[in-house]
């Protein structure tokens, strides 16, 4: 064989199967799938019940014992006011698992909406909501982000619906050119010579068919709330203390690196890395399931 | 198979065998296949989709998809096994020996690069750089007849048309004059006239070049046209080989006989009698075949087919080289019909037209200039007819159709009449049962069928939308629906992707036809679908017309089809009306330029006509329509400068016939049946009886 | 102890009627003798004159200021926080600031360490019998490093300028009601008189150190300080780069010891993790201060130093009196139970603190009485109260407050420790702004909230503490606490100017405030500063301030 | 929209520059003083008719001009973002390419899953790991990246290294997989056969025919990430205590220094434009298809 391959598949003889069956099963094919849901597997059941299992109460302090490094006693040691980080770190899953995906589940519903009205409607009722989506993503998220922080002051609600609103335009931009292409889908067209009324349209027609791609997209949206999340809290606008939270507790612990002190930040900030990396080798699965 | 002497074959394939590897099993491709072009000599590849054709040639230049594998088997090109040769010999006998021409040239040529570097790296690989290989470069351009070479190699792909840039395909793949050229489907996708352009360049290169082909092609016309030799290639296997005309007029499979019985060719119409279909579908890729490939689709087939392969039987004769993989190979011809040919009854004469188009109008903004899609266009259809539509790409057929049906908002000022009562422009103000009166099959049933929903689901809606009914009524007038297009209740529950082509096509039309319309707009309907898959759709489309009374238009761009459906025809060019009248009249002439120029671009199955009305030039935009006719760009019977500056009215020549043309309708006559323009021999009146591919 | 009586009397005759009662009281053993020092100061007694009485009272000698000679001509680099804002003496509010200013100005005095005043560029104060007129004696031969020589014009307008309610000064509120702009006055070209409004026994305070805004300028001071630092200081700017840094040169016409650095440089950092690297890393010989938690880093390492001096530095946690929660002084005082101040002090601030009673009276002042006895945590007790005040179910609540040094942690562990008696706090905590917004009742959540940490400065002398975040009418009253009592006590502590009428005052209040419990203080948190190992004669001011002119390098 | 911003944060001027304990009234006198009493369309308007003018303001915090100001802070990230950006486009392209060509082996793997996992980790994340490996453990690098004033080039260089790291670390995965793709994407193409058809070497067709339509894409991506690198910036400087814009401008919405606030958002607001406009230019310089347009 010459070194220049392509990839086009040769056409698979999956008539059979029913489409929902056929992703599962090339999920359950994808080891980058598999090891990013054990990942996330690991987490959940740490965020509901990790409280029950773990071998010291994550708030406890005992500050006469604090920051003492990982020992038999301690696994991770423990931090500024003497909590064991290694319960910290396991319950520490929660919040950030709690507001993540609530801001990932208004931003998918938000954008979905908008991205469905825009895509369908076109016209005017488009470019005036898209420009102001467009406005809305130029500004550096961030930044945007810090500023409504500091004028709202922080709350988790605040947080959910931060993240949710900053990530609504960009599913709804995803959503809107699906729409867009499926606009254009002459099963539209039959729609409206059944005169069925738009909402109907957008939502019973063409809904389930972009339904992959908000998948795909809300599972990568799900891995930036993460990200989102974790920043926020580490920047001390997002989750509040005394929640043993991630990118809290790196916050207020990482004056302490210079000191030596490395176990109260590491484990936190390899928590965060798993769940962030886990959720995004699940996402790349689904892209991969749903776009083959 | 003979082995005849190596240097004789500029290609050999021996018992090869390719298989691509799917959700982790090896699925066979092309099974044992064996061929061998001469020198020399065109090859034409032809079967279905799905049967391996363009495996073939990618296996030749081994440039198979990543998960494809040759499993067996012997390449052998120009004498050389192309299995055995190392990178480097490989990469020499791409640029010595063989080159490939294939479908969509757009996407073949770099969009990044100009032409001229493209052209003229292929001389550089042989050693000739600068003047030298622009000056080849030229030379090359001229032979596949570009007009202005110079400015063409300036040019990037994207800046030429998709003939130009197929040609300049072709003179890339020319350029190291190879011994053996592989053309994979290289007009599919052209408009006829174009394509008629690229395929008379080929043959005239054929005559100047000593090239052998490899031609590929779902078109049995255009390789009948083509080739010297044909194989008929079915599941991977060859099933059937010999000398085009002999297997096209004596074929010797069952396969082949059915195959040339499901086109609507020789000008056949549907008041003559049903199209053959083919039952059933293709094996799967990888599928497991034990005896004949064919035999679950066969009529003559018996145990022995089923268990036993047969083999290549060797029915040379006088009349050349033949084989057929067919036990039964004397019997084909008296394969049964698998649809009975009995006729559909000609509709009932009416009292008034069902829709009538007055003066019907579209302009669209094109970067700030206007673009008339649709001008002026006015045409009656009666209860029970049918009215084809045909023109090139840009006619505005499809944009016609969707005026009609309220999907686009038409110009201000045209009329549309439905049963005698003004129908809104716009679909939403439509009442509902006008929007239900008139309804449409779309080309491609994947993109009209919602394929998240279930056939019961798309089916119940439109049966509740447009007829009205609701439980009980509706499940009994869904299984009538379902029944009336050939489908059975095992299908309701699926949904549209479990279905082959064939069959969503026909849960489509069961969409149009719920709430029972009085027109039914038919846009490509089967443009799709394999040949054996369409003449069981055209079938269905005709026993439902003369079972419901139904009118269609009909958009085609396969005169072929149009031909055989149609009482009526309309020619369009950029968004005008040519000509219109009865089907016949405007088949057998005399017709319109374009018309003709049209009937003359169709590829014939049957050898019959050889020269061609060539079209010059592109279609022009329709955003800067040319003045006066605005055919006279490119006509070839324009007579001078009135077709420049007045535009010609849409005159009766005939009653029912009209034509838009300068030429008085007996002049055109005296024309056309005399010389034709340019080189086209005399005596080839193209008519609607001689037969269309 | 021997007294010596006579030398005693000798040196009362010239005293005034206060400054003899507080040597009776050294001499009778009711003040001790850092009191003694302390409050002497204050009164204006020299500290020669202090060193010698307690001498002869038989204390043995006063610690002295300068210590031994070090290598003169160091550059001696300290890392600082980037001011907030432009350095001007009139306005600036932060620490890093007021260091700044203090390196090319001078005050009246200075609060030296154990809050001993130290005169400066006054000679010498002293006041009358009521304590509403002070006058102050300024030292001659001083001169400005533009060139004029200073006298009681300057200071007189330096003063003035602070009191000025049209000048946007921010000693506004630490002369509200005692000193009004037009009060200073000049009596001759070194002499100054300062007319309160009320009778104030620690009003030189308010011209010292403490009072960091209290710099003497030249009269003419038009604004644009960051362009020369004019000041009497022993450095003068060679260069001021806002958001970078300040270097310093030292001042060869100073009126007194000449500054043993040739130069110092104050580098801006963005936060203390930063200092501490630079420290680390060598870049810097000091910091010019750091917090308990952030310094732990360098507390066991030997190459660095810790100076630390006992501060009146605190976080004030309030409980709002007029709210449903915390109307009832048993459960204020339950919470205040809760806590387990020791624990405090040995774990959150390593030892590097004392513990707090409940009231502004820290250890450090004089005049805190020191038998009043030490709250500590008791949850059977606190639970009892609860119970008796009707709220032995617990409740929920919310803790608002800054994320400000160690308050997040503090306010952990009350979460924490209030657990035990039923009470679920919930913390919201807000960056700085956001949590004193405006400052101004009921646009701000520092002094509308129910619960809140706030953070408190050392102050030389409790007046401040005592009246803003507690008096009815106090400005800083975040806990709404509203006592006609107490107000009455800090107005006769305030006007006390014996040191025994003062502890008087201030063992009912402490007693009182223990009672009541509107803010619970839990620890005093000393005043920290790293230098780098062979840096020496560096002294920082309880307050902060960073005196560099007799440091060194090995 | 920043206006809208302002106006709504809490706290004000006089307040932030006076802290919470000074008097009322002082407060009130200074923000009578700084003019921020006006109404804020007021203060808005002048603003605005003073950068039309090319003045950016004066600082109501520090009093004086804001133009120093940003554009040291600009200096700043631009530098910290211009060490990310040299090494990263290079790397990050190349590492592209070459998994491109060794799809879906070994190396392949490791280049997308590694991109991938780096470039979904908060910058903090990756930057703590990395401090904690070469800051604390091995001590090669100064964890952070306030150089010590007066410094070199290259000093300053070897405190931007760490900081500049984690902006790599998410950069390089999404340039690496938008190379990868592009690549892949070009390689299946036709166009690509046809040259491969052509029997041109290897070695022409990848550099003549592959390259320049694969990375067309991959410049776009580049182009959208400096909008990301500035948000990105916020956190890198808050971790490694770097005076850039990001923090400024956090700074000045702490302190309510309106001139402050707009300057900088507005000065990242241009830099992405001009980024933006840039990079649209490079693209259609290497894309005919922009450049002329369609005959057709």
């Amino acid at each position: 064989m010459s070194a220049v391959q392509t990839t086009s598949p040769a056409p698979d003889d999956t008539r059979e199967r029913g489409p929902l069956a056929e992703v599962l099963f090339s999920l359950l094919r994808s080891r980058t799938f598999l090891v990013g849901l054990a990942i996330v597997l690991f987490w959940i059941p740490c965020a509901l019940f990790g409280e029950h299992f773990v071998p010291y109460d994550p708030l406890a302090d005992d500050i006469i014992n604090a920051l003492a490094p990982p020992s038999t006693e301690h696994w991770f040691g423990t931090d500024q006011i003497g909590r064991d980080v290694f319960s910290r770190v396991i319950v520490g899953s929660r919040d950030i698992l709690t507001v993540a995906p609530l801001a990932t589940l208004l931003a998918t519903v938000t954008g979905t909406a908008l991205g469905l009205l825009t895509g369908y409607f076109r016209g005017i009722v488009d470019d005036v909501v898209s420009r102001i989506l467009e406005a809305f993503m130029a500004v550096p998220g961030v930044i945007l982000a810090l500023l409504a922080i500091v004028a709202l002051g922080t709350s988790t609600a605040t947080v959910v619906v931060l993240i949710g609103l900053s990530f609504a335009p960009i599913i709804a931009r995803t959503v809107r050119s699906a729409v867009l292409t499926e606009r254009q889908l002459d099963y539209v067209a039959a729609a409206e010579l059944r005169h069925e009324r738009a909402l109907y349209t957008m939502f019973v027609e063409i809904l389930p068919n972009v339904i992959p791609p908000i998948l795909v997209e809300t599972t990568v949206r799900l891995g930036y709330a993460i990200f989102a999340v974790a920043t926020l809290s580490f920047l001390g606008f997002g989750i509040q203390p005394p929640s043993p939270d991630w990118g809290l507790s790196i916050s207020s612990n990482y004056g302490m690196i210079s000191g030596g002190f490395w176990w109260t930040v590491l484990f936190d900030a390899l928590a965060i890395a798993s769940l962030v990396i886990g959720v995004n080798l699940v996402a790349d699965g689904v892209h991969g399931a749903l776009n083959d | 198979m003979t082995n005849s002497a190596k240097a004789e074959n500029a290609l050999e394939l021996h018992d090869l065998s390719v298989a691509y590897r799917v959700a982790g099993r090896n699925r066979a491709v092309l099974r044992n296949l064996s061929l061998n072009i001469g020198q020399g000599e065109a090859y034409g590849l032809v079967g279905e989709s799905g049967c391996g054709k363009s495996t073939v040639a990618l296996t030749v230049v081994r440039y198979l998809p990543r998960n494809g594998s040759i499993t067996g088997g012997a390449i052998s090109l120009d004498g050389k096994d192309v299995m055995k040769l190392d990178a480097e010999a490989l990469r020499r006998a791409r640029a010595e020996s063989v080159s490939m021409v294939y479908q969509d040239p757009g996407k073949a040529l770099n969009p990044s690069i100009r032409v001229g570097l493209q052209l003229t790296e292929i001389f550089e690989l042989g050693g000739i750089t600068g003047q030298a290989a622009t000056d080849r470069a030229i030379a090359m351009l001229n032979r596949v007849r570009i007009s202005d070479p110079l400015s063409v190699m300036q040019r990037y792909p994207h800046q030429l048309s998709g003939g130009m840039q197929q040609r300049v395909a072709i003179a890339m793949a020319l350029a190291n004059d190879p011994s053996m050229l592989i053309l994979d489907e290289p007009t599919t996708g052209l408009d006829a006239t174009v394509e008629a352009e690229v395929l008379d360049l080929i043959v005239q290169l054929r005559q100047e070049l000593s090239t052998s082909i490899l031609f590929i092609s779902h078109n049995l016309a255009v390789v009948s046209n083509m080739c010297d030799r044909v194989g008929v290639l079915y599941a991977g296997m060859l099933v059937e080989e010999g000398p085009t005309d002999v297997v096209f007029n004596d074929p010797r499979h069952p396969y082949t006989v059915a195959l040339l019985r499901c086109l609507p060719s020789g000008g056949k119409r549907k008041g003559q009698g049903r199209l053959d279909t083919i039952p059933g579908f293709l094996p799967g890729i990888g599928a497991d075949i034990k005896g004949c490939a064919f035999a679950d689709r066969c009529a003559l087939a018996d145990e022995r087919c089923r268990t036993e392969l047969p083999l290549l039987y060797d029915l040379s004769d006088e009349r050349g080289k033949r084989l057929s993989r067919c036990h039964y190979h004397d019997k084909a011809q008296a394969l049964p019909r698998a649809t009975p040919s009995d006729v559909a009854p000609a509709p009932k004469p009416a009292a008034a037209p069902v829709l009538r188009v007055a003066g019907l109008n579209k302009t669209y903004a094109s970067h700030g200039h206007p673009l008339r899609a649709v001008k002026d266009v006015s045409l009656d259809l009666w209860p029970g007819e049918t009215l084809g539509l045909v023109g090139e790409s840009g006619s505005g057929k499809t944009t016609f159709a969707r005026l009609l049906l309220g999907l686009v908002p038409p110009d201000d000022g045209g009329t549309i009449e439905l049963e005698g009562k003004a129908l809104a422009p716009k679909l939403e103000n439509r009442g509902d049962d006008q929007v239900k009166a008139m309804q449409i099959v779309f080309q491609n049933p994947d993109s009209a069928l919602n394929r998240s929903h279930s056939i019961r689901h798309i089916l119940g809606r439109a049966l509740k939308r447009l007829a009205g009914l609701s439980g009980k009524a509706l499940e009994t007038r869904l299984e009538d629906l379902v029944r009336s297009v050939r489908l059975t209740e095992r299908h309701l529950a699926v949904k549209p992707r479990q279905l082959s082509g064939g069959l969503k096509q026909r849960v489509a039309i069961a969409r149009a036809f719920a709430g029972d319309p009085r027109i039914v707009v038919c846009d490509e309907p089967t443009s799709a679908l394999d040949v054996s898959v369409q003449a069981a759709i055209l079938n269905l489309l005709v026993d439902l017309q003369s079972k419901e009374d139904v009118s269609y238009i009909f958009i085609s761009h396969d005169l072929g089809v149009v031909c055989y459906l149609s009482d009526k025809i309309a020619v369009l060019y950029l968004g005008r009306i040519m000509e219109l009248g009865p089907s016949e009249d405007v088949f057998s002439g005399p017709h319109h330029p374009y018309t003709e120029a049209l009937l003359s671009a169709v590829p014939k199955l049957d050898q019959t006509e050889k020269a061609r009305i060539r079209l010059d030039g592109e279609i022009p935009s329709a955003a800067n329509p040319p003045s006066g006719c605005v055919f006279h760009t490119r006509c070839p019977r324009k007579i001078g400068s009135i077709c420049e500056e007045q535009v010609p009215p849409l005159a009766e020549a005939q009653p029912g016939h009209t034509i838009r043309c300068h030429i008085p309708y007996a002049e055109l006559a005296r024309l056309q049946s005399s010389t034709p323009p340019q080189e086209v021999p005399s005596s080839q009146l193209i008519a609607c009886q001689n037969g269309f591919g | 102890m021997n007294k010596n009586y006579r030398i005693l009397d000798l040196i009362r005759r010239n005293r005034s009627p206060h400054e003899n009662h507080l040597i009776d009281g050294l001499v009778d053993g009711r003040v001790s003798r850092r009191d003694f020092i302390r409050h002497g100061s204050l009164l204006g007694v020299s500290l020669p004159l202090l060193g010698r009485i307690t001498a002869v009272a038989g204390f043995g000698g006063l610690p002295s200021l300068a210590r031994a000679q070090g290598t003169p001509g160091a550059t001696i680099r300290v890392a600082c926080i980037a001011p907030t804002a432009t350095i001007d003496p009139v306005t600036t509010s932060d620490f890093t600031g007021f260091v700044l200013l203090q390196q090319a100005g001078e005050y009246l005095c200075v609060g030296g360490p154990d809050l001993v005043l130290q005169p400066v560029l006054a000679e010498s104060w002293k006041s009358n019998d009521l304590g509403t007129v002070w006058t102050f004696k300024l030292r001659k031969g001083v001169k400005f490093h533009s060139g004029g020589e200073m006298k009681a014009d300057d200071v007189a307008a330096s003063i003035d300028r602070l009191a000025d309610p049209a000048s946007s000064s921010n000693a506004l509120s630490v002369f509200k009601g005692i000193l009004q702009k037009g009060a200073t006055r000049k009596v001759d070209d070194y002499t100054v008189e300062f007319h309160l409004d009320t009778p104030n026994g620690n009003f030189p305070y308010m011209l010292s150190s403490d009072n960091y805004n209290a710099i003497i300028l030249p009269a003419s001071y038009k604004g644009d300080y960051e362009k020369s630092f004019d000041g009497t200081g022993p450095f003068k700017l060679e260069k001021y780069t806002p958001k970078v840094g300040a270097s310093f040169v030292r001042n060869e016409n100073y009126w007194g010891l000449m500054a043993l650095p040739e130069r110092t440089e104050f580098t801006f950092f963005n936060d203390e993790q930063s200092q501490i690297l630079a420290l680390q890393g060598g870049q810097v010989d000091m910091m010019n201060a750091v917090s308990p938690l952030a310094g732990i880093v360098l507390l066991n390492d030997p190459n660095f130093n810790i100076i630390s001096a006992k501060t009146s530095a605190h976080n004030q946690f309030h409980m709002r009196c007029d709210s449903d929660a915390f109307k009832d002084p048993r459960v204020r005082r339950a919470i205040a139970l809760c806590l387990d101040r020791d624990k405090l002090v040995a774990g959150l601030h390593k030892g590097r603190a004392s513990l707090g009673n409940d009231s502004p009276f820290a250890p450090i002042y004089p005049s805190t009485d020191a038998s009043v006895p030490q709250r500590k945590q008791d949850i059977a007790q606190a639970k009892q109260l609860m119970e008796a005040a009707g709220a032995g179910k617990g409740f929920k609540v919310t803790l608002t407050t800054e994320r400000y040094i160690d308050i997040p942690e503090y306010a952990q562990l009350i979460q924490n420790w209030v657990k035990e008696i039923g009470i679920d706090l919930d913390l919201n905590l807000l960056d700085q702004g956001r949590y004193y917004g405006d400052a101004v009742f009921g646009k701000s959540n520092w002094l509308d909230s129910v619960m809140g940490i706030t953070d408190y400065a050392h102050r030389g002398v409790p007046n401040v503490l005592l009246a803003a975040p507690l008096k009815s009418d106090g400005t800083w009253n975040a806990a709404h606490f509203k006592n006609r009592d107490y107000d009455a006590l800090v107005s006769s502590y305030i006007a006390a100017l014996d040191l025994e009428a003062q502890k008087a005052s201030a063992g009912k209040i402490q007693n009182l405030l223990l009672e009541e419990t509107p803010v619970i203080f839990g620890y005093f948190s000393d005043l920290l500063v790293p230098t780098a190992k062979g840096v020496t004669g560096v002294q920082p001011t309880a307050m902060g301030q960073l005196f560099l002119d007799k440091a060194s390098k090995a | 929209m920043v206006f809208l911003g302002g106006q709504v944060l809490p706290g004000n001027v006089g307040r932030a520059i006076l802290g919470p304990f000074a008097d009322q009234r002082a407060v009130d006198t200074l923000n009578h003083t700084l003019g921020v009493d006006r109404p804020l369309l007021t203060q808005y308007a002048t603003w605005v008719w003073n950068f039309v003018q090319g003045d950016m303001g004066t600082s109501y915090i520090f009093r004086s001009p804001v133009a120093p100001f940003v554009i040291d802070a600009l200096g700043n990230s631009i530098k910290l973002a211009a060490v990310a950006f040299v090494l990263v486009v290079p790397i990050g392209i190349l590492s592209g390419v070459v998994a491109a060509l060794n799809l879906n082996r070994p190396l392949d793997r490791i280049i997308s899953l590694g991109g991938l996992s780096v470039a979904v980790l908060p910058e903090f994340v990756t930057g703590i790991i990395l401090v904690l490996i070469f800051g604390v453990w091995l001590r090669w690098l100064p964890i952070s990246a306030a150089w010590p004033r007066d410094s070199g080039f290259f000093t300053q260089l070897y405190y931007l290294i760490l900081p500049s790291l984690p902006l790599f670390l998410v950069l390089f995965g999404y340039i690496a997989r938008m190379a990868r793709s592009g690549m892949i994407e070009a390689l299946d193409s036709d166009y690509t056969r046809t040259a491969v058809l052509k029997g041109l070497p290897w070695r022409t067709v990848i550099w003549r025919h592959v390259l320049r339509n694969a990375l067309l894409p991959t410049i776009t991506v580049i182009a959208t990430q400096t909008g990301y690198l500035i948000g990105g910036l916020v956190v890198i400087e808050t971790l490694f205590r770097y005076q850039g814009i990001g923090s400024l401008i956090v700074t000045a919405a702490r302190g309510k220094d309106f001139p402050m606030l707009e300057s900088g958002t507005l000065t990242i607001g241009i830099v992405y434009a001009v980024a933006t406009l840039s990079v649209d230019f490079l693209y259609s310089v290497l894309n005919p298809r922009i450049r002329l347009g369609s005959d057709q």
